[in-house]
């Protein structure tokens, strides 16, 4: 992978569009492109590669012109402010939602358009979503019965998981029995049984306590390095999206785009001191000063 | 425990449904005979004319001098019902299923339903026996056909009201709409249908009781109708009982199917 | 639904319509089928220009009963699920009674209502008031029952009494469901309404049909429940117009 | 050979108005004459006249003469091969201490009936006692006879063998005063056995048989009507038993008036079914005569020795 | 307020259990308990205090003899670990569920069941439990309305604060058109405008973005001083429970309990540097061990 650090406001490490090498239409003046993209990088390295993609809902333009490429194994986390259509991107990517027409995707080297992508991203979304009428055990192979493996299988193997998940015990309850924390945890299992080599995590830690939630990320990067999963992961947390990341996107305010994109130089795997090194600190302060920037306008801005 | 939880038609989990089952039936029994009590009393004090209102141990007396004729008439009754009951609810459902996939059959086919509704069939009753003699299925078809409407507008509903981010959730996984429809959209309707089912479990009976009218021998059905207009009253009464027994026993069991199959109410 | 969305829906409803009609001439002129099996639908339209002023009369009083009915039986529904909401002990009481009463078919309640109520209009809307709650009831209820029980206690937080959750929370909850059932009643208004008036009237459809049936006139019977379907086709979808309105955030 | 199959449509459910064909049928009549006959109760709203115009029975014992004619009228292939009640099978009922003592007092009285053939009757009544119709308070009659017993009707219509029975047995039968059709020279025969023109031109001996059988049926439960209502009871055992007896005796009062003594059971007397079709012309329910010899066929009963058709 | 600081192990603050002073029935050995309670402080200064407070939901015994005393104007901020029954305590003190038999609760000086505190405490609920038949404006007002204000008073008092949570221009949008940021920020100003003494938040800030958390904990400050509120506060984020509290309560894993708890001596207004201070980190170290601790026992724990 290659890496552009170009000099930017606020010592912010932008990655400047670079037109040449890049059909015009995909790019919009002031849109920060990844270096791999802008240097036309074997689409072989890529698995997905977003141009210009727009979404207005009704009056309200949720995404306008983002632009990025990730690359197979790559774990990227996204932060922006609440709002600015994270949630949105994701929808678009796990095939839920088609974008504005005009936007290019591909997917694996292959021009794509959402709907194709259904079925091939394993997608945690924001709300934990859990079927009401399933024990937790069912509503965690939900993913897996509908590719087909054998009910019994798949119980069996979810039985076996639930420990990793701090659910020893509870796979017979239902989700109104269980607690904020334990919910999201479910949902987590649930993403992590539908094996796609790009997973999509919505705030998949926003409701889990400091050490559960510590626990769960060692395991997440446990699973990306042994699987070789990609990893499409939205956070609020900054640290967390330093800790995690190989990359992160941090997006603008509402509609969103990519304001910066932010390589994370750091040495894997990463002790949990790391986030008292000076390196991270000095990633931590160059992005909490493009997010503040952005969520200061997300929040004064009137809706629309 | 909160109101809430009182009023919830949920099953809480503690109690054996065994028991509650039991408690629901001897509590009913209980009210029942103090209604009956408390009629046989005002009837007796008010001196109410018997073509008003009978006393209710005579209405049990006329069923316990000729029984067979009630136990064989609810008997067939009950199938006839129960006939009619299922296919209706199983055309109601699966005829949902195909409005809430195809669009355009439905705008095209739903008004011819709802037409269809309009017609009386005691209007018709030698069309009936015209078309199906008499046999079992004439009576299911009349039970059918009053039972299988709600269940189609209720299952409609049931399925256009499932939550759209599961649905996408579902999707997000490459479910076919087989599998949608299955592990998504049938169970997250079930609430929805059920409210049909009980309002079909009367009507199925209704249809039964009509369809006897069409030249059949045996039946509550038929009791019904020949108390009515010799004005037997205590016979009337009599059938109308039976009915009565027949249309809350099997609202019951329908209500208890509801209990266990959607015991997760309205949580999410 | 947007305005040529639901132009579309008409459309299609009455292509159906027509796709029916065509089929049922067919079949009827293609086997010459008498009159008393299943007359033509052009004979049917004939005898409906024949006979309009009186068919039109009585459609229009057999509307009345069944309009009044409906609205009585809706309010009587919808009154009855609040109560129990309200205070559940009756619950126990009304369910079981209901049910009993709705058990046995409208027509076998006629003798007594029309002893109680008279041959006239008052026991044609009872009956119809009667069939439409028991449908509306169950409906109601159902959707009383079926709200999230953590918003119950959102509300109970914020000091709310029973009435207030009911306004707030049950009844919007429960909207959808009232809405079907109100949907669904609209048909069984008509022909209840009918069907009393089969059993005793001097007026309306159900009066007309009675006769026909009598005289052996299939067109004429046909006739009157052409008339009933088109009342009630406008009825239902009136209803579900305002439905759709009504439940705006589906 | 072995017996033909074939049923009877009653005009309603089982009960002693139809003894003789119960009896008939318990005592082997049918099958002696090689049918294996079914009996099919009716119902409200059931035609008989359609059901065997189509061939889906074999015979009807129809409403009356009111319904072969609109029958008749409307293009059905009904033939009528007997009558059962010879004379009108109804009587207007007031109450003996009441203000109405004559027709004449009718006027600007309530009066229910049924419009189903009573009404015509009634006006038919009325008109010949020179007493305008319009003037009458005359309403549709529902299913029971409570509104009169309670005062809130004037006068009523009841059938000889139910209504009036209940009315009977309600008020006591001396405090009734009875307005009769045949009193005004007008009778409504009623209760008409119909087969299709098919049968009756394809299967003559069939229907005489059916006669032969159901004749002997009834001339048993005339002679034995404790065991005739027994047969009925066991058809339809709710039903309550001195009324089935009471109804029986006034069946074999309708069935037997009339010119029933000389030309036998079931004999179609021209005579009234032309007074009942001029009734019917001047009221408007056909809209013209019918073909008299079409509609009637007195051949099957003729084929029968008179004899044997007495009472 | 009075302080007690004895030694306990791994360096926390326990504050010890003092026998004298209290009645026998309210009391379990092991429970810590608050000072103020202890030393027998007059009624006048608790708003709330709790005792013994145990609920079983059929097998799983969610709390057990949980017990503590917040006073007038504290800003009282709650951790533990997922599933440990947080949610379970704030649904008591909010009235909805009764404790098991045999537990002590008074509110402003007075012994009172569950049910009593209906309506007399502000509840935010962890999920957001938004209606959505009603507009963003219209959701905030519920609480008003209930209380009976007038509809277009309660509307007009709404519209002015919107911009403050960063919802300019939503009011007339539902619920689904929002983002999870979004409606957890609706939820919240719910809460606000049902104003009692005392408010529950149960993880207010979880689906917000580092900057909109800032500033919506900034107001939260501004509102708790202005408004002499007194304020108990779950949240799963330490430095956000230290930042904001008086004192920490650390639950133990389920059956949950007053494990630990923590008197905040951080100066009032505290900036946002004060996460870096020395004495923060102390604090935060205290925290983190004790959450461990308890965290690993959940999280290996059966179920039940
Ligand atoms: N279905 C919809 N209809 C209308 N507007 C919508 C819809 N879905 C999202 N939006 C709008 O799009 C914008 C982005 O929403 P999105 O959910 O993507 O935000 P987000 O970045 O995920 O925020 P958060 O961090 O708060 O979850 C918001 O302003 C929201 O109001
Ligand atoms: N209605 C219920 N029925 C059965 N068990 C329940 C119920 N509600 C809560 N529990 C159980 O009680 C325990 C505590 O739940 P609670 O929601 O209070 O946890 P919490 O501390 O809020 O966790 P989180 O931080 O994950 O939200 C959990 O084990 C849960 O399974
Ligand atoms: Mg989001
Ligand atoms: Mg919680």
């Amino acid at each position: 992978m290659t890496t552009v650090l170009s000099h930017a406001p606020m010592g912010a490490h932008y990655t400047k569009k670079k037109e040449a090498g890049l059909p015009a239409s995909t790019h919009r003046p002031g849109e920060a492109v990844l270096a791999a993209d802008a240097a036309g990088a074997s689409d072989a390295a890529q698995i997905l590669s977003l141009s210009g993609i727009t979404k207005t809902f009704g009056a309200t333009r949720a995404l306008d012109g983002f632009t990025a490429t990730i690359e197979k194994g790559e774990f990227v986390t996204v932060v922006g402010p609440s709002g600015c259509g994270k949630s949105t991107l994701f929808n678009i990517v796990a095939g839920l939602e088609e974008p504005d027409p005009g936007c290019a995707m591909r997917f694996e080297g292959k021009s794509v358009i959402a709907a194709d992508l259904l079925g091939r991203v394993s997608f945690m979304p924001q709300r934990d979503l859990l079927l009401p009428w399933r024990t937790v055990i069912d509503n965690a192979i939900l993913a897996l019965e509908v590719e087909g493996t054998p009910r019994k299988q798949a119980r069996a193997l979810a039985e076996k998981m639930l420990p990793e998940f701090g659910l020893a015990g509870f796979g017979q309850q239902y989700p109104h029995q269980l607690s904020g924390g334990m919910r999201q945890r479910v949902a987590l299992m649930r993403t992590f049984l539908f094996k796609r080599d790009l997973m999509l995590l919505d705030e998949p830690f926003g409701a889990l306590d400091a050490l559960t939630r510590t626990m769960m990320q060692r395991w997440l990067l446990d699973v990306w390095q042994k699987h070789q999963r990609t990893i499409l992961f939205i956070t609020h947390d900054v640290d967390e999206a330093l800790f995690l990341g190989d990359r992160v996107l941090v997006m603008s305010a509402r509609p969103g785009k990519v304001k910066l994109t932010q390589k994370v130089d750091l040495p894997r795997p990463r002790p949990a001191e790391i986030v008292i090194s000076p390196e991270f600190i000095r990633l931590k302060r160059t992005l909490l000063e493009a997010i503040e920037e952005e969520a200061m306008k997300s929040f004064t801005a009137e809706g629309k | 425990m909160s109101a809430a939880t009182l009023q919830s038609p949920a099953a809480r989990p503690g109690t054996s449904p065994l028991v509650t089952a039991l408690f629901r039936a001897v509590r009913g029994l209980a009210t029942l005979l103090a209604v009956l009590a408390a009629v046989e009393g005002l009837v007796v004090v008010l001196n109410v004319k018997p073509w008003y209102v009978p006393r209710p141990t005579l209405v049990l007396n006329a069923i316990l001098a000729t029984p067979e004729p009630y136990v064989q008439g609810f008997l067939r009754t009950l199938t006839e019902t129960l006939m009619g009951f299922t296919s209706g609810a199983i055309f109601g459902v699966g005829i949902a299923i195909v409005f809430f996939r195809a669009r355009v059959l439905r705008e095209l086919i739903f008004p011819v339903f709802v037409v269809s509704q309009t017609i009386p069939v005691i209007a018709f009753g030698a069309l009936v026996v015209l078309w199906f003699g008499n046999t079992l299925i004439a009576k299911a078809a009349i039970s059918f056909y009053l039972t299988f409407f709600p269940v189609t507008v209720n299952a409609l509903l049931g399925l256009e009201s499932v939550d759209p981010r599961q649905e996408a959730l579902m999707r997000s996984f490459g479910a076919s709409r087989f599998q949608l429809l299955t592990r998504l959209q049938l169970p997250a309707a079930l609430p929805q249908i059920f409210v049909a089912l009980r309002l079909a479990s009367a009507l199925s009976l209704v249809g039964a009781i009509v369809g006897e009218w069409f030249g059949d021998t045996v039946g509550l059905g038929v009791l019904l109708l020949q108390g009515m207009y010799n004005e037997n009253v205590v016979a009337i009464w009599a059938a109308i009982a039976m009915c009565a027994l027949l249309g809350t026993g099997f609202y019951a069991v329908v209500a208890a199917a509801e209990r266990a199959l959607v015991f997760w109410g309205a949580e999410q | 639904m947007s305005a040529p969305k639901s132009s579309r829906a008409l459309q299609r409803g009455a292509l159906g319509m027509v796709l029916l009609v065509v089929a049922w001439e067919g079949v009827a002129r293609g086997f010459n089928l008498p009159a008393y099996t299943l007359p033509s639908v052009s004979a049917i339209l004939g005898s409906i220009f024949d006979h309009r002023s009186t068919l039109f009369l009585a459609g229009a009083y057999t509307f009345a009963e069944a309009l009044s009915g409906y609205v009585i039986g809706a309010l009587i529904g919808i009154g009855l699920a609040v109560v129990i909401t309200l205070i559940p002990m009756t619950r126990n009481a009304i369910v079981p009674v209901a049910t009993s009463i709705n058990s046995v078919p409208v027509v076998a309640w006629s003798p007594l209502i029309l002893l109680w109520f008279g041959i006239g209009m008052p026991s044609k809307v009872v009956m119809v008031a009667l069939a439409v709650s028991f449908t509306v009831f169950l409906s109601a209820l159902a959707g009383l029952d079926r709200v999230d029980r953590r918003s119950v206690d959102l509300m109970r937080s914020f000091g709310a009494g029973r009435l207030a959750i009911l306004f707030r929370l049950r009844l919007p909850t429960a909207l959808p469901l009232i809405a079907a059932g109100l949907r669904v009643s609209t048909v069984r208004a008509v022909i209840v309404a009918i069907v009393t008036e089969m059993l005793g009237a001097y007026d309306g459809l159900g009066w007309v049909i009675y006769q026909a049936v009598l005289q052996v006139d299939f067109v004429k019977v046909w006739s009157a429940i052409f008339i009933a379907s088109a009342a009630s086709l406008a009825f239902f979808g009136l209803v579900g117009l305002a439905e759709r309105r009504l439940v705006f955030w589906k | 050979a072995d017996p033909v199959p074939a049923t009877l449509r009653l005009k309603w459910l089982p009960q002693a108005q139809f003894a003789g064909f119960y009896v008939a049928v318990a005592k082997g009549y049918y099958k002696a004459e090689g049918i294996d006959l079914t009996i099919n109760p009716g119902g409200p709203n059931i035609l008989a006249e359609n059901l065997v115009a189509t061939g889906a029975d074999t015979f009807g014992l129809s409403g009356g003469l009111d319904s072969v004619f609109a029958a008749r009228d409307k293009g059905l292939p009904v033939v009528c091969v007997g009558i059962s009640h010879q004379m009108t099978p109804f009587v207007f009922v007031a109450r003996a201490d009441g203000p109405i003592k004559t027709l004449q007092d009718f006027k600007g009285k309530k009066v229910t009936t049924w419009f189903t053939g009573a009404n015509h009757v009634l006006k038919a009544m009325l008109t010949k006692n020179g007493i305008d119709p319009a003037l009458v308070d005359i309403q549709p009659q529902q299913v029971s006879v409570t509104p009169f017993v309670d005062g809130q009707v004037d006068v009523i219509t009841a059938t000889r063998y139910n209504e009036y029975y209940t009315i009977k047995t309600r008020m006591g039968e001396e405090k009734l005063r009875t307005f009769v059709a045949e009193d005004s020279g007008i009778t409504f025969p009623r209760d008409t056995l119909i087969v299709s023109e098919t049968t009756a031109k394809e299967k003559p001996e069939l229907v005489k048989a059916f006669l032969r059988a159901s004749i002997k049926g009834w001339k048993d439960a005339f002679s034995d009507p404790k065991g005739a209502v027994d047969t009925i009871m066991k058809a339809a055992p709710t039903l309550d038993r001195a009324h089935q007896e009471f109804q029986l005796a006034e069946a074999a009062k309708l069935m037997t008036a009339g010119t029933v003594k000389q030309n036998g059971l079931f004999w179609i007397d021209m005579d009234a079914v032309k007074i009942t079709q001029q009734l019917f012309l001047d009221a408007k329910v056909i809209s013209k005569p019918v073909d008299l010899d079409a509609t009637f066929n007195r051949s099957f009963l003729e084929a029968i020795p008179v004899a044997d058709r007495r009472p």
